[in-house]
């Protein structure tokens, strides 16, 4: 058997359980009654708000607008009147301001259709995509456009689109690029437009055959220089350090971009937003959700606005088939839990889930042992059990200093620690704390 | 025969060594910080290293340095560490109003909301991180005792109810229980203050009222009603000002609806 | 300049005076010393003898692991046996062992001298009854040398001292070896 | 006021199949067909022996417990140290042996220290050198197994003590391992007779008999560790259940087999490159040390580096012990001494950091 | 082969800590942090190295031929005492690095029973002037290893919970206790058996 | 004023025990217990130089140029240990073997030069006299505890002095055929100061309340 491609130190291999919705194609969530729509939905600084309680919105019209060049614009995903901006809390225990709108009832949806866009030049390509305020819906939510700007004298050597989806049950992507394909293509095509990458590669995962074979297909008939790379199943592949080292064999050095190696890594679903965002002038608006969880009565895949509610989502899924022990936004690995089925859909939000008690996932927490199994899965080199040790004893000048920041939370070493310790909740604590 | 062999080979021996010493005393006299010098004098010269430091004079620069804690001088013991520390001047610390800790709160499990069930570290800031903890309230004790175990003297105590109080007694104030708390509800207060406000919640009276049996609630009975009681409602939490006069704070605190005007000395 | 005399004629004095009166103990106890040390000698020599008396002495040996050979003779002024002073090696490093043999080779009696051993393990071998075990081999019978040419009573008194016993039986051993070739001159 | 039902904590939310619990009964579970072997040749009095090791272990930590308000008695690491040090028994152990070490190595190594995962030295190992160095008249007692017939040889040294002795002698020269044992007339089963011979004629390969039954467990030695058949089988369950890692206990049998290889024959007379390594291999307890007590993962380097340093460290000492020491302890001496550098080792070698092979040519072209 | 000889033993048979008792104070108060203890030991190994050959040649070539044997240890000490002070002020002058990462080391290592310890051996062993020096070298190397070996044990026991009344200086005579047991591994046999 | 000076004297026994609260002196506390006898004869040896150089530096300390302080203690202490290794080697020849090599160490055993300088040089000669003979028991109890205790697990017997037909030599029945050797060694040795210690330790903080 051929030996697939993959990054060389340390991952873990969580059961997938993408089977429960990966054949759920995806599905329209009905316009909700009311929108709560974050001002802050990106990494960096939240948008400022350009309009007040009682305007009337349009579909599209920019409501937020970035506030500095790490911050993206925020738009109204439907037609309808603001009724409140307010404080809420997402789901990452971030507290933002965030307009609270009612749809309007009799036609709440815009129209966005396609126009030609191949004259455009890679500035004003950069333009729209800023304009649109597109950012990366992998999760991390980086402005997407601070990504493209290719700073001068630096060339790109490899745009590489993250197709792999590597936390368990999500399914998203994996959705879009086989419903969706040749428009994510087609959206990748505009990046290298920008970029000028001398090679394009997209790296799914092997438990995607069908979308590796429709990719291909798809490439084939368009002729597009596109290399669709299927990589060996491995967590967390979809970071894009992981992922870079698993498809060009380049590391990025500690705090460096990519960039800086030369690449730019982009996800499908970002290239599938960049390519309504220039095709169709459609500001980020909508995105894909993962409905699932075994909690969850049915599981779906579901294009949801901008600004739904979890309870929305939830509902249209048919409801709770039980009281889950936890709700996750996001991928179960690095996702965040929550407790409140009000908080809205984001930018970033990849999938909601209503997760079981596993038996084994809470067992009680044992003292360390020692055992070293961190230090095999950190994908990042570090030595999550002294570090924690560190952190434990409030030694955080020690934790720095042993690349506490590098440690991007991906939940390796929690996830394979026999005797249960929070390992990455230390983390995040040291690097709160050692900071200041 | 032999003692007079004796005698002038160890005489030579030390005519070496004491001039030798004596001259490089003098050639490389390096100036010395002065305390370090004082110190020195007082520690017992032993150089057994038990205190961590490479011999007394080690221990010494560190000390004057301010980078050592006073006391680690095992065979000097208590009598040298007072001297250093008149020496260093480290005892007129604490001159002026004695300050205390007190943790401004009294909910508990029992008593106030829950969210969520907090599962993690035991550490507040570590919960403060996810939602700025499980309780409803956002203002008040995360009740994971982090300010216990940061306490030098252990002066702080946690019941069985979750309840933290501090020890006034037994309390230093050094003030790195405050240092450690999220929500900030341990703040220092004047040793001789009575009374206290156990809430720190700035939630209109309303809120506080479905979240939390004994928070403030912003009634401004204390305030009206006993005008000498010190106490002032701001932003919905009533505060006491110790300089004032507090004659009325005991009527005030059982006047209290939701009775978190406490005794401070408990 | 004259600080720097003063500090070292000072220090002078004091270590001259201490090396005085130290040499004046010295003095007293020194010969003391002497002839304990010779005592504790004879006393074991004239405990190994076997009741013969004591010949004239040798460190004229040819043979790095014996250090002195004392004759022995018994009243007809013939030799009847040697005393010999050996090195052997133990648990805790060498080890002096003092055997005699009458002159076939046959051990009389032996005694651990200096050693190094463990205290309550190896030194239980400076127990007079330890060498009884040894007695009257060398000639007929082989000096045991392994634990298992022992009776199970002494091959438990060893107990886990193994590298102790088989220091001193070796130096026994080859002391044996060592007088049959002196063929009783 | 009512619980709420929603948990909220940090990420992950999933977690791998195991804790520390499952390890300890695994590897206890890996050891029981090796001990039920020893029980079978050694007989009633070896199970007795295995059973005081295990319950003087678990009530020491019992009563440890009691007094410092802890309950640690279902981690199931009481059990396995006391199983490991009932394994490293001779079977006719003074039960007094085997309740001294568990009590030292639960108290002092492991209570002292902070209980799991906080001792640096392995309980078991130095539980048994400690009485090892305290009785070792009662602890170097060892008994033929059943299947070599002569069942009154109590008192008789391990094969490996009969060995050194004869080299110590010097009677031995120029004889290999197997020339040895059959110079001093060790006995050996007839199975193990057929399979050498089988050896010879049928594949041209000289196997002696003795490395047949040191391998299958015809030899004596503590009642654990001297079927190294079993005790393999025991460690292939562990990496199946990925346990332990590979690194440890193969350089650690790589390093001692290379070096017995070249200089093990030295002594004997033989000469550079003649040492008798696989009989080496399979007797007193180099398989029960590299699979089950040098994997200890509380007192073994974290970092996969480190695990190759330490176990090449105990190999060297393995091999320097047994062949030059005067101790047929080997390798829990061994495996103690390494211990000991575990922290040192962990300090200074660390895993390689994501991204740092890139500084490194970058830094230089920008000089250049 | 001697010399290997005298390597061997000082650093594992005869560990001057772990079985000969010398220079515990150090061992213990000084076994903080590894930083410290690398550099103690330095200063160490440096200072038994040449109080080696100076106390030889003191006894050897002054005491001896003058039947003055009994002043030994009075002239021994002086010229250790003599001998760190001095070694102190040329480094503190000539290289002021060197001073920082050893000097302060230095009074510590007068009041060290091991340097005036191997003085006396290098004595009662009856060794010639290189082997002193060799034994000096050996047992300060054989001290620093032990040093080190505990002051990283320690550290590592400063992140683990080890019982409230055994922290600090208990624990630290455990761990040498478990060390030493450790070490019981190396006995004389081994040289021997060795080195033929 | 006499209460005073009990204090000077009895300080040494517990509260400011040399061993198990100052830690001076640990090599030969150490080494030489191995015998409950030897413990003895190093603790009146260490006695003996403690209460002389106490007395002579406190008379001296006036005379001495505070430079060469530490040298002339030196000599000072190592003519005291000299003449006490002569006549132990003249008069009590088997404890001199015992002690071995410790007894020239007693030298540099910190708790003498520790005295030295932090009570003699600052104290009247009687109170220093007092503070070396209170320090000296200190040290003589604790070593005879700690060779008790190490000789009667670890050997299986007490030894004392031979007096006229009895060798000196008590044998403990069961722990002289088994006795737990390793505590004799010096493994044992260091375990059990570490628990002695931890005893003290929380001996002393209970005391504090």
């Amino acid at each position: 058997m051929e030996r697939l491609p993959t990054f060389s130190k340390g991952g873990v291999h969580p059961d997938d359980k993408k089977a429960l919705s990966n054949n759920q194609a995806i599905q329209r969530l009905p316009v909700p009654s009311e929108l709560v729509l974050p001002l802050s939905q990106h990494l960096g600084a939240p948008a400022s708000p350009l309009k007040q309680k009682g305007d009337m919105v349009v579909a599209g019209e920019k409501i937020g607008k970035a506030s500095s060049f790490i911050s993206a614009d925020v738009h109204c995903p439907v037609n309808g009147t603001i009724t409140d901006l307010r404080k809420v809390v997402l789901a990452n225990s971030v507290v933002t301001d965030a307009f609270v709108i009612t749809p309007d009832a009799s036609n709440p949806l815009g129209e966005w259709p396609e126009q030609p866009y191949d004259a455009l030049s890679p500035e004003e390509l950069l333009a729209i995509v800023k304009d649109m305020g597109v950012v990366g819906t992998g999760g991390a939510t980086f402005p997407t456009h601070v990504k493209l700007s290719v700073p001068k004298g630096r060339t790109v050597d490899a745009l590489v689109v993250n197709g792999v989806e590597c936390e368990p049950y999500l399914t998203a992507d994996h959705r879009l690029m086989l419903e969706e394909t040749e428009r994510v293509l087609r959206g990748i095509m505009i990046v290298a437009k920008i970029t000028g990458p001398k090679r394009i590669i997209i790296g799914v995962e092997n438990n995607k055959k069908d979308a590796i074979a429709m990719l291909r297909q798809e490439i084939a008939r368009l002729g597009f220089p596109i290399t669709v790379m299927a990589l060996r199943v491995k967590y967390p592949q979809g970071d894009e350090k992981q992922l870079l080292k698993a498809t060009i064999k380049r590391e990025i050095p500690s705090g460096k971009l990519p960039l800086d190696v030369g690449a730019v890594v982009l996800n499908v679903g970002t290239s599938f937003a960049i390519y309504e965002a220039v095709a169709m002038r459609k500001p980020l608006i909508d995105r894909v959700v993962t409905i699932s969880g075994e909690a969850m009565k049915e599981k779906k895949n579901l294009r949801v606005l901008l600004g739904s509610k979890v309870a929305d989502l939830i509902a249209f899924a048919g409801g709770l088939d039980h009281e889950p022990d936890k709700f996750i936004s996001g991928g179960p690995m690095m996702g965040f839990a929550f407790h409140d089925d009000q908080i809205p859909v984001i930018k970033g939000t990849s999938g909601i889930l209503a997760l079981d008690k596993e038996p084994s996932a809470k067992a009680p927490t044992t003292p360390c042992i020692s055992c070293g199994r961190c230090v095999a899965a950190c994908p990042m080199g570090l030595q999550p059990t002294k570090l924690y040790r560190l952190i434990e004893h409030r030694d955080y000048e020690r934790a720095m200093a042993m690349n506490l920041m590098d440690c991007k939370e991906c939940g390796c070493c929690s996830y394979s620690c026999p005797a249960h310790l929070p390992l990455v909740h230390g983390m995040k604590l040291g690097k709160r704390l050692g900071r200041k | 025969m032999n003692i007079l062999f004796a005698f002038l080979i160890i005489a030579v021996l030390g005519l070496a060594l004491g001039l030798g010493l004596a001259f490089a005393a003098k050639k490389f006299a390096v100036e010395k910080d002065e305390r370090a010098e004082q110190i020195l004098a007082i520690l017992p010269g032993a150089n057994c290293g038990a205190c961590g430091y490479p011999g007394c004079s080690g221990y010494a620069g560190a000390l004057s340095g301010g980078k050592a804690q006073n006391g680690l001088c095992s065979p000097g013991g208590a009598k040298t560490s007072a001297l250093v520390a008149k020496i260093l001047g480290i005892a007129d610390e604490g001159a002026g109003e004695r300050m205390v800790a007190f943790v401004h709160c009294r909910g508990n499990h029992e008593l106030t909301k829950r969210d969520f069930q907090y599962e993690g570290i035991e550490e507040c800031s570590a919960a403060h991180m996810l939602f700025q903890g499980e309780s409803s309230c956002k203002y008040g004790c995360l009740h994971l005792g982090s300010c216990m175990r940061v306490c030098p003297t252990n002066a702080i105590h946690r019941d069985e109810k979750g309840n933290v109080t501090v020890d006034p007694e037994a309390c230093i104030g050094c003030k790195k229980c405050t240092l450690v708390c999220p929500t900030k509800v341990i703040r220092m207060l004047p040793a001789r203050g009575s009374h206290a406000i156990a809430c720190n919640s700035r939630d209109p009276g309303p809120v506080v009222r479905k979240i939390c049996q004994v928070g403030c609630i912003a009634c401004k009975i204390c305030e009206k009603k006993f005008p000498d009681s010190g106490c002032t409602v701001i932003n919905f939490l009533s505060e006491i000002d110790y300089a004032k006069p507090m004659t009325q704070i005991a009527d005030a605190a059982a006047a209290c609806p939701t009775k978190c005007i406490v005794e401070a000395k408990q | 300049m004259r600080q720097m005399a003063r500090v070292g004629i000072t220090l002078a004095l004091i270590a001259s005076i201490a090396a005085t009166s130290l040499a004046v103990v010295n003095a007293v106890t020194a010969p003391k010393i002497a002839a304990y040390e010779q005592q504790v000698i004879e006393n074991a020599l004239k405990q190994v003898s076997g009741g013969f008396e004591l010949g004239e002495s040798t460190t004229d040996t040819g043979d790095e692991a014996i250090g002195i050979i004392h004759r022995l003779t018994g009243d007809d002024q013939k030799t009847t046996g040697y005393i010999l002073q050996m090195t052997g090696t133990g648990y805790g490093g060498s080890m002096t062992v003092m055997a005699s043999y009458k002159t076939d080779g046959s051990v009389i009696d032996a005694r651990l001298l200096a050693n190094a051993e463990t205290p309550g393990l190896g030194k239980k071998a400076e127990v007079p009854a330890y060498m009884d075990k040894f007695k009257d081999t060398g000639a007929d019978s082989p000096v045991p040398v392994k634990k298992n040419m022992l009776q199970k009573d002494d091959a438990d008194s060893i107990g886990g001292a193994t590298v102790t016993f088989s220091g001193v039986a070796r130096a026994i051993a080859h002391g044996s070896d060592y007088v049959k070739t002196l063929g009783g001159k | 006021m009512d619980v709420p039902k929603t948990i909220v904590s940090s990420s992950p939310h999933l977690h791998a199949r195991s804790s520390t619990a499952s390890i300890m009964w695994d590897v206890s579970i890996a050891l029981a067909p090796a001990a039920l072997w020893g029980v079978y040749v050694f007989g009633l009095r070896a199970l007795a022996v295995l059973l005081v090791s295990i319950a003087s272990s678990v009530l020491v930590e019992y009563l440890l417990n009691r007094f410092s308000k802890e309950s640690t008695l279902a981690d199931g690491s009481a059990f396995l140290t006391g199983l490991l040090i009932g394994m490293n028994m001779p079977p006719d152990a003074a039960f007094a042996v085997p309740v001294i070490a568990s009590a030292f190595a639960m108290f002092v190594v492991k209570w002292t220290f902070g209980g799991l995962g906080a001792n640096w030295i392995n309980p078991a190992l130095a539980g048994r050198v400690f009485v090892f160095f305290s009785f070792t008249g009662l602890m170097n007692t060892y008994r033929l197994p059943r299947t070599l017939g002569s069942v009154d040889a109590l008192g008789s040294a391990s094969m490996l003590t009969e060995m050194k002795l004869a080299i110590g002698e010097g009677t031995v020269e120029q004889l290999s391992s197997a020339g040895i044992l059959a110079s001093l007339d060790y006995p050996f089963t007839s199975f193990a007779g057929s399979v050498s011979s089988w050896f010879q004629e049928v594949l041209g390969i000289t196997l002696s008999p003795y490395t047949v039954d040191a391998f299958f467990g015809n030899i004596s030695g503590c009642i654990g560790e001297v079927s190294a058949f079993l005790l393999l089988a025991g460690a292939a369950y562990l990496f199946i259940r990925k346990v332990i890692t590979w690194q440890i206990p193969v350089t650690f049998l790589a390093t001692f087999s290379l070096l017995a290889w070249i200089f093990g024959g030295v002594r004997n007379g033989l000469g550079l490159f003649q040492g008798d390594f696989v009989l080496q291999l399979f007797s007193g307890g180099m398989i029960l040390g590299a699979f089950f007590m040098a994997t200890d993962m509380v007192t073994s380097p974290t970092t996969s580096k480190g695990m190759l340093i330490f176990g090449a460290g105990i190999g060297f000492f393995a091999f320097l012990l047994r062949y030059f020491g005067s101790l047929p302890e080997s390798v829990s001496l061994a495996i103690i001494v390494m211990n000991i550098f575990v922290p040192t080792i962990d300090r200074y070698i660390l895993p390689k950091r994501f991204g740092e092979v890139i500084v490194e040519p970058k830094k230089k072209e920008a000089k250049a | 082969m001697a010399y290997i000889a005298i390597f061997i033993t000082y650093i594992f048979i005869n560990n001057f800590i772990l079985s000969q008792f010398l220079g515990l104070c150090p061992f213990i108060g000084v076994s903080k942090n590894s930083e410290s203890a690398i550099g103690m030991g330095m200063a160490v190994t440096f200072v038994m190295g040449i109080a080696s050959i100076i106390t030889w040649v003191v006894y050897n070539l002054v005491l001896l031929p003058l039947g003055l044997a009994y002043l030994q240890t009075l002239s021994f000490i002086l010229v250790i005492a003599g001998l760190v002070q001095f070694v102190e002020m040329i480094i503190q002058k000539n290289s002021p690095a060197l001073y920082q990462a050893l000097g302060i080391f230095l009074p510590l290592i007068t009041t060290n029973c091991a340097v005036l310890g191997i003085a006396i051996m290098n004595i009662t062993e009856g060794y010639n002037i290189m082997e002193s020096f060799s034994a000096g070298i050996a047992a300060g190397i054989g001290f620093t290893l032990a040093l080190v070996l505990m002051s990283n044990i320690r550290e590592r026991l400063d992140l683990h919970p080890v019982r409230k009344a055994f922290r600090g200086v208990p624990i630290a005579f455990i761990s040498g206790g478990l060390m030493a047991l450790a070490f019981m591994a190396f006995d004389k046999s081994l040289l021997t058996n060795l080195l033929g | 004023m006499a209460t005073e000076r009990m204090q000077v004297l009895t300080k040494g026994f517990f509260k400011e025990n040399p061993v198990f609260i100052i830690m001076l002196g640990l090599c030969p506390t150490l080494g030489v217990t191995t015998q409950v006898v030897n413990g003895i004869g190093m603790g009146l040896s260490v006695i003996f130089v403690l209460v002389f150089s106490n007395i002579f530096i406190a008379m001296l300390k006036n005379i001495i140029p505070n430079s060469v302080r530490i040298p002339a203690y030196i000599v000072i202490i190592a003519a005291f240990v000299t003449i006490v290794e002569m006549v132990m080697h003249a008069y009590a020849p088997s404890i001199y073997q015992a002690l071995g090599i410790f007894l020239p160490l007693i030298v540099v055993n910190c708790i003498i030069l520790g005295r030295a300088e932090a009570f003699a040089n600052k104290n009247t000669v009687l109170d220093s006299f007092l503070d070396g003979v209170g320090m000296g028991i200190g040290f003589t109890l604790s070593l005879t505890l700690i060779a008790f205790i190490r000789e009667v697990f670890g050997a299986g017997t007490i030894t004392l002095v031979p007096i006229g037909g009895f060798d000196g030599v008590i044998e403990i029945p069961l722990l002289y055929t088994y006795p737990v050797r390793v505590l004799t060694l010096a493994a044992g040795a260091l375990l059990l100061m570490g628990y002695l210690k931890a005893f003290f330790e929380w001996n002393a903080a209970r005391k504090r309340g």
